[in-house]
């Protein structure tokens, strides 16, 4: 019997994956032969659009490459530009910097985990865990003003402090989580359904992490020791003990699958946990940014000459910036890369000999961002459709809806 | 495990590769959080065509962890740098090494690194697609970001003819149904 | 076509991200959570444009996004309704000056409702589904008024 | 049935008529109390029980489009068919101890044939939209049908055999014998553990036979964007959606009728009209635990399994049960 195969197109827009992306699969059966991957449905340029203004404002473009990681390209970019100026920033600002940090790490963690619930049909999951998840972002919302996109970040340290009154409030959500931790373990380890879809589903092997770059969680998971904050400490993470997490740390085997890739999100929310309470106990006195005059600082990095790098592990890995500045308003070259962008070769050898049932699980299961990847590339307009409305037909819905819509 | 210092690294890349390789060198020490514990980042400038020398010699210390390609149009020549890291794993240990090298614009051709490291395939072809570089011995794939009627012949990094308005000084624009005429001409 | 008052309490939605940030994305899925629970409403998430009356749309819309959208837009059945959802579809926001992107969403397709905010709240969100229907039954009075042809 | 006169006819007509509207409407209004109890177990409020209504007038109302590549007739008349055979069975179904309108013109091999009836439209359905994800639905759906096929076959027959051994004057596979002659009061200890594993066969077949969670793979959303019901809107997304509620309430009804046929009139000594009240209000709370416990519950409660763990389930840990549930039923006989 000949194999015949037949392709079936996942992406731009469907239902598992809340962000454009484009798959096309060739399938045999319910088995996946091949995969394409053909990204580049979320480009907006952003670098392009970053190498024509001021770095200030670049701040808050870099917050939306995404809106999950909305501390951590902020985090890196300020990084990369302290580096690439010179500018050393008071210990006070790398404290906070880092519970914010950790703190988006609980809310990314916890989303992701609803959403993979999600994935293999389980809602009720999803719901529970999005409850939990209400909690940081109302800390979040206290301590920066807002749910998403925080706005805290800036050159040379941060903008808001978190004063003595705020610290109970941090306190009391840590323990919030602590409580329901074990819930939340006994469900997504023990849960007999949730084992059987994601044991030795979407393998991972060390040596293909290695080889395609992979990074956080998803080359944490196939035993690959790769954490920013233990390997390169940063910030306050210099001060505090950081150990990369794989998931033999629970389970005493290494296997590259889902499952592993649960059990180490798992684990660095209590990890997370245990380096916020550790800042609390540590933070110092004393100022939260090195330049609190805006202008004086646009001068400052006017006059700046150099090159610099600026790492952040992120929830889902690590995110670099890089940026070169040479005596202008406007950096000579801005570059940003977020884990995606990596572990996206790292989605072929987990997909192939796969199920279409476990497409989903498989793609959420490196916490995918689509948003943070695309932002480089640039788009034309795509003319290769068959069945586009045109200008014209456009024009002639809208004048008729607008007819329909005034009296 | 050995750990090498990050100046024995640079020894180590002078003593192995070619005289005129290592253009230039830089080592960088940074502190952070309250004890100013230090880590360190390695500059290197190098000749382009020991490229894939310089990342097989990279190998031999520990295997790289290649996190991205940045290319800079510089005018007469494109610069490119492959932002590397190595030791990781352990605590304080990883060292980033940034290699740079400089193409001429009339011979924008590199090797490619793919068959010492797979996944260094997104970031060549997104260089091939952004500013127009030759990578010889990747396969011949389609456009990974690029739509397959993107203008040929267009990469949007570049700042010289062949950018995209307003970085490129020619007016010329790319996706007529985003940038107007009549916007470029307010802008000029 | 007529509209029926049961429209307004069984409003299907059908999530379009366009080169959002995910900001806004999560916070529509936010929304279906315990807290704000949108299903109280009869609102409800699909997954296929087929079975949606109101299309919540998301972000810049990008070069190759803007035929998916016109398509999708196509293949919602009528009666239906547009939500652009955050200060990205509303009017661009921070994305400007590039040349991949069409701009916000009602360049691309008539848009009824803008709900602001960078990302949106979900209870600007419920709002926004809310000004939908008032619009729906403005459409429904209109109709009734001067009957169609 | 030797002679039916014109009168028999006419009342059957419009009993049949009647029957088709509270199966429709009690289907829509237990659907409405399945989504709140979900919504209530998931820590939401929920929607309002009228919910369903509400969907069903407004998808009415909606455009229905057909799609360029799909074969216009086969598309639009699978919503119908499967509406059609469901509501069929439920008039072979008694209600309380209402006889079923159309008992002696068939007996529950039919209803068992007729139970494939809905699936088999939803796969012709799936095929005629020419979407590739309603075609690997229709796909699964084909699949999930010979998987639950065996079991559901198990448990009806073994209900049937044992019955034809007491009684052997009655005509043994019609639900209005095994309705009248609880399973329960005929077997000895052994028996009663193999009818306990036919339920629990019964149990597991109903999710299959309904598309819920965790057998949903030929509808899910996740993977498949809606599987075979992609590409419907409309009046006949409304009519698979009336379609689900009766066929809640036909799997339901089968339950009852086969294992819980008992009614409470005549313990309170009702008679008359009174008792037929009593206990059609018994068996429609009957209905409803069973659905929540075979379809609320089970669906809130775990996660949805790929297609071949779900043929896998059927084939071999359900099919086994309902055979051992057989064999303890034959032992049961052949001992006593």
């Amino acid at each position: 019997m000949s194999k015949e195969t037949y392709s079936i197109p996942i992406g731009p827009v469907h239902p598992s994956l809340k962000e454009p992306v484009t798959f096309n699969f060739e399938i045999y059966g319910e088995h996946i032969e091949n995969v394409n991957l053909a990204p580049g449905d979320n480009h907006r340029g952003i670098e392009f659009m970053g190498m024509q203004r001021n770095l200030i404002q670049i701040i808050y473009l870099a917050e939306r490459i995404c809106g999950i990681c909305s501390a951590s390209h902020p985090f890196a970019f300020c990084r990369a530009v302290e580096n690439a100026a010179g500018i050393e920033i008071p210990e006070r600002a790398q404290y906070i910097r880092v519970i914010i940090a950790e703190l988006e790490r609980i809310h990314s963690h916890i989303l992701w985990a609803g959403v993979a619930a999600h994935e293999l049909g389980f809602d009720s999951v999803l719901y529970l865990s999005w409850r939990a998840r209400e909690e940081v972002l109302d800390l979040l919302e206290y301590l920066t003003g807002n749910r998403i996109n925080y706005g805290i970040f800036m050159v040379g340290g941060v903008r808001r402090d978190i004063s003595e009154e705020q610290i109970p409030r941090i306190r009391k959500t840590l323990g919030y989580y602590k409580d329901i931790y074990s819930k939340i373990e006994d469900i997504f380890l023990n849960d007999p359904t949730i084992a059987l879809r994601t044991k030795n589903v979407g393998v991972l092997t060390k040596e293909d992490a290695l080889n395609f770059c992979a990074v956080g969680p998803t080359a944490r998971a196939s035993g690959v020791k790769k954490d920013i904050r233990q390997d390169q400490p940063y910030s306050a993470y210099a001060d505090l003990e950081v150990k990369a997490i794989t998931p033999d740390v629970l389970t005493g085997v290494v296997n590259g699958d889902v499952y592993d890739r649960i059990i180490v999100r798992l684990l660095e929310l209590v990890q997370s946990i245990q380096i916020i309470e550790q800042c609390l106990e540590n933070m110092p006195a004393g100022e939260i940014i090195a330049e609190k005059k805006l202008v004086k600082l646009l001068n400052q990095l006017k006059k700046a000459k150099g090159e610099g790098i600026g790492r952040h592990e992120a929830p889902r890995g690590e995110c670099i910036h890089y940026v070169k500045l040479n005596e202008s308003e406007f950096p000579e070259v801005w570059k940003a890369r977020a884990p995606t962008y990596n572990n996206l070769m790292s989605w072929v050898p987990m997909l192939l000999g796969q199920q279409i049932a476990d497409i989903p699980i498989v793609i959420a299961s490196i916490d995918p961002c689509i948003a943070c990847m695309d932002r480089v590339t640039i788009l034309n307009k795509d003319n290769g459709q068959k069945k586009v409305l045109t200008k014209k037909d456009l024009h002639e819905l809208s004048v008729q809806k607008t007819r329909r819509i005034t009296p | 495990m050995e750990y090498m210092k990050p100046d024995e690294i640079v020894e180590l890349f002078k003593k192995r590769l070619n005289k005129s390789t290592i253009i230039d060198s830089r080592i960088e020490t940074k502190t952070a959080g309250l004890t100013k514990s230090s880590y360190n980042v390695i500059w290197l400038k190098i000749n382009p065509e020991d490229l894939k020398n310089a990342v097989k010699l990279l190998s031999t210390i520990h295997f790289p962890h290649l996190a991205i390609i940045s290319g800079n149009d510089m005018g007469e020549e494109i610069e490119l740098i492959y932002h590397f890291s190595i030791y990781y794993g352990a605590r304080f240990k990883e060292i980033s090494i940034d290699l740079s090298i400089h193409l001429p614009k009339k011979d924008l051709r590199i090797p490619t690194i793919t068959d010492l490291i797979p996944g260094a395939q997104v970031t060549e072809r997104e260089m091939k697609e952004m500013m127009g570089i030759t990578v010889e011995g990747l396969p011949e794939l389609p456009n990974l970001f690029l739509p397959k009627d993107f203008a040929k012949d267009t990469h949007p990094f570049r700042r010289d003819e062949k950018g995209i308005y307003p970085l490129s000084k020619n007016g010329n624009y790319v996706g007529n149904n985003i940038i107007r005429k009549e916007e470029v001409k307010k802008i000029e | 076509m007529k509209l029926n008052k049961y429209f307004e309490r069984s409003l299907w939605v059908f999530h379009l991200n366009t080169g959002s940030c995910n900001g806004c994305d999560i916070e529509i899925v936010a929304g279906l959570t315990p807290r704000y629970d949108l299903e109280r409403f009869g609102i409800k998430l699909v997954g296929s444009p087929k079975h949606a009356d109101v299309l919540l749309v998301t972000g810049p819309v990008t070069g190759r996004m803007t035929d998916r959208v016109k398509r999708i837009y196509e293949q919602t059945p009528n009666p239906k309704a547009v939500i652009a959802v955050g200060t990205c579809g509303t009017s661009g926001g921070v994305f400007y000056n590039s040349y991949n992107l069409a701009g916000s969403i009602d360049k691309v397709i008539p848009v009824d409702v803008y709900v602001l905010g960078c990302p949106v709240r979900p209870e600007a969100i419920i709002n926004g589904v809310l000004q939908a229907w008032i619009k729906l039954e403005k459409l429904r009075e209109s109709m009734n008024a001067a009957p169609a042809k | 049935m030797t002679s039916i006169s014109l009168f028999e006819i006419l009342v059957k007509i419009i009993g049949a008529i009647v029957i088709a509207f509270l199966g429709i409407v009690i289907g829509l209004f237990y659907k409405g109390i399945d989504r709140k109890l979900a919504a209530r177990m998931q820590a939401r409020v929920g929607p309002p029980i009228r919910q369903p209504f509400l969907d069903f007038f407004k998808l009415m109302i909606k455009e229905n489009i057909v799609p360029e590549n799909a074969v216009p007739w086969i598309f639009n008349g699978a919503p119908i068919m499967t509406l059609v055979s469901s509501i069929t069975i439920l008039l072979y179904l008694p209600v309380g101890n209402i006889p079923p309108i159309l008992s002696g013109y068939g007996d529950i091999v039919l209803i068992i044939y007729l139970l494939t009836l809905p699936a088999i439209g939803m796969v012709v359905g799936g095929f005629a939209s020419g979407s590739p994800y309603a075609n690997i639905g229709a796909q699964r759906e084909m699949v999930m049908m010979m998987s639950y096929e065996l079991p559901l076959v198990t448990a009806v027959i073994a209900l049937g055999w044992k019955l034809s051994q007491v009684y052997p004057q009655l005509n043994v596979f019609s639900l209005v014998a095994i309705n009248a002659n609880p399973i329960w009061g005929l077997v000895g200890p052994l028996g009663f553990i193999g009818a306990i594993l036919l339920f629990i066969t019964l149990a597991a077949v109903t999710p299959g036979e309904l598309s819920k969670i965790p057998f949903d793979a030929p509808e899910a959303e996740t993977e498949l964007a809606g599987g075979i019901l992609v590409e419907y809107s409309g009046r006949n997304l409304a009519l698979f959606g009336l379609t689900d509620a009766v066929k809640t309430i036909v799997m339901t009804s089968l339950t009852v009728a086969l294992f819980f046929p008992y009614g409470i009139s005549h313990l309170l000594a009702f008679n008359g009209a009174f008792a037929l009240i009593v206990d059609t209000l018994f068996f429609l709370v009957k209905i409803f635990l069973v659905m929540f416990f075979e379809v609320t519950f089970i669906r809130v409660a775990v996660a949805r399994l790929k297609i071949d763990q779900v043929s896998f389930a059927y084939w071999i840990p359900v099919s086994i049960i309902g055979l051992l549930g057989l064999m303890l039923i034959v032992l049961d006989t052949i001992i006593v």
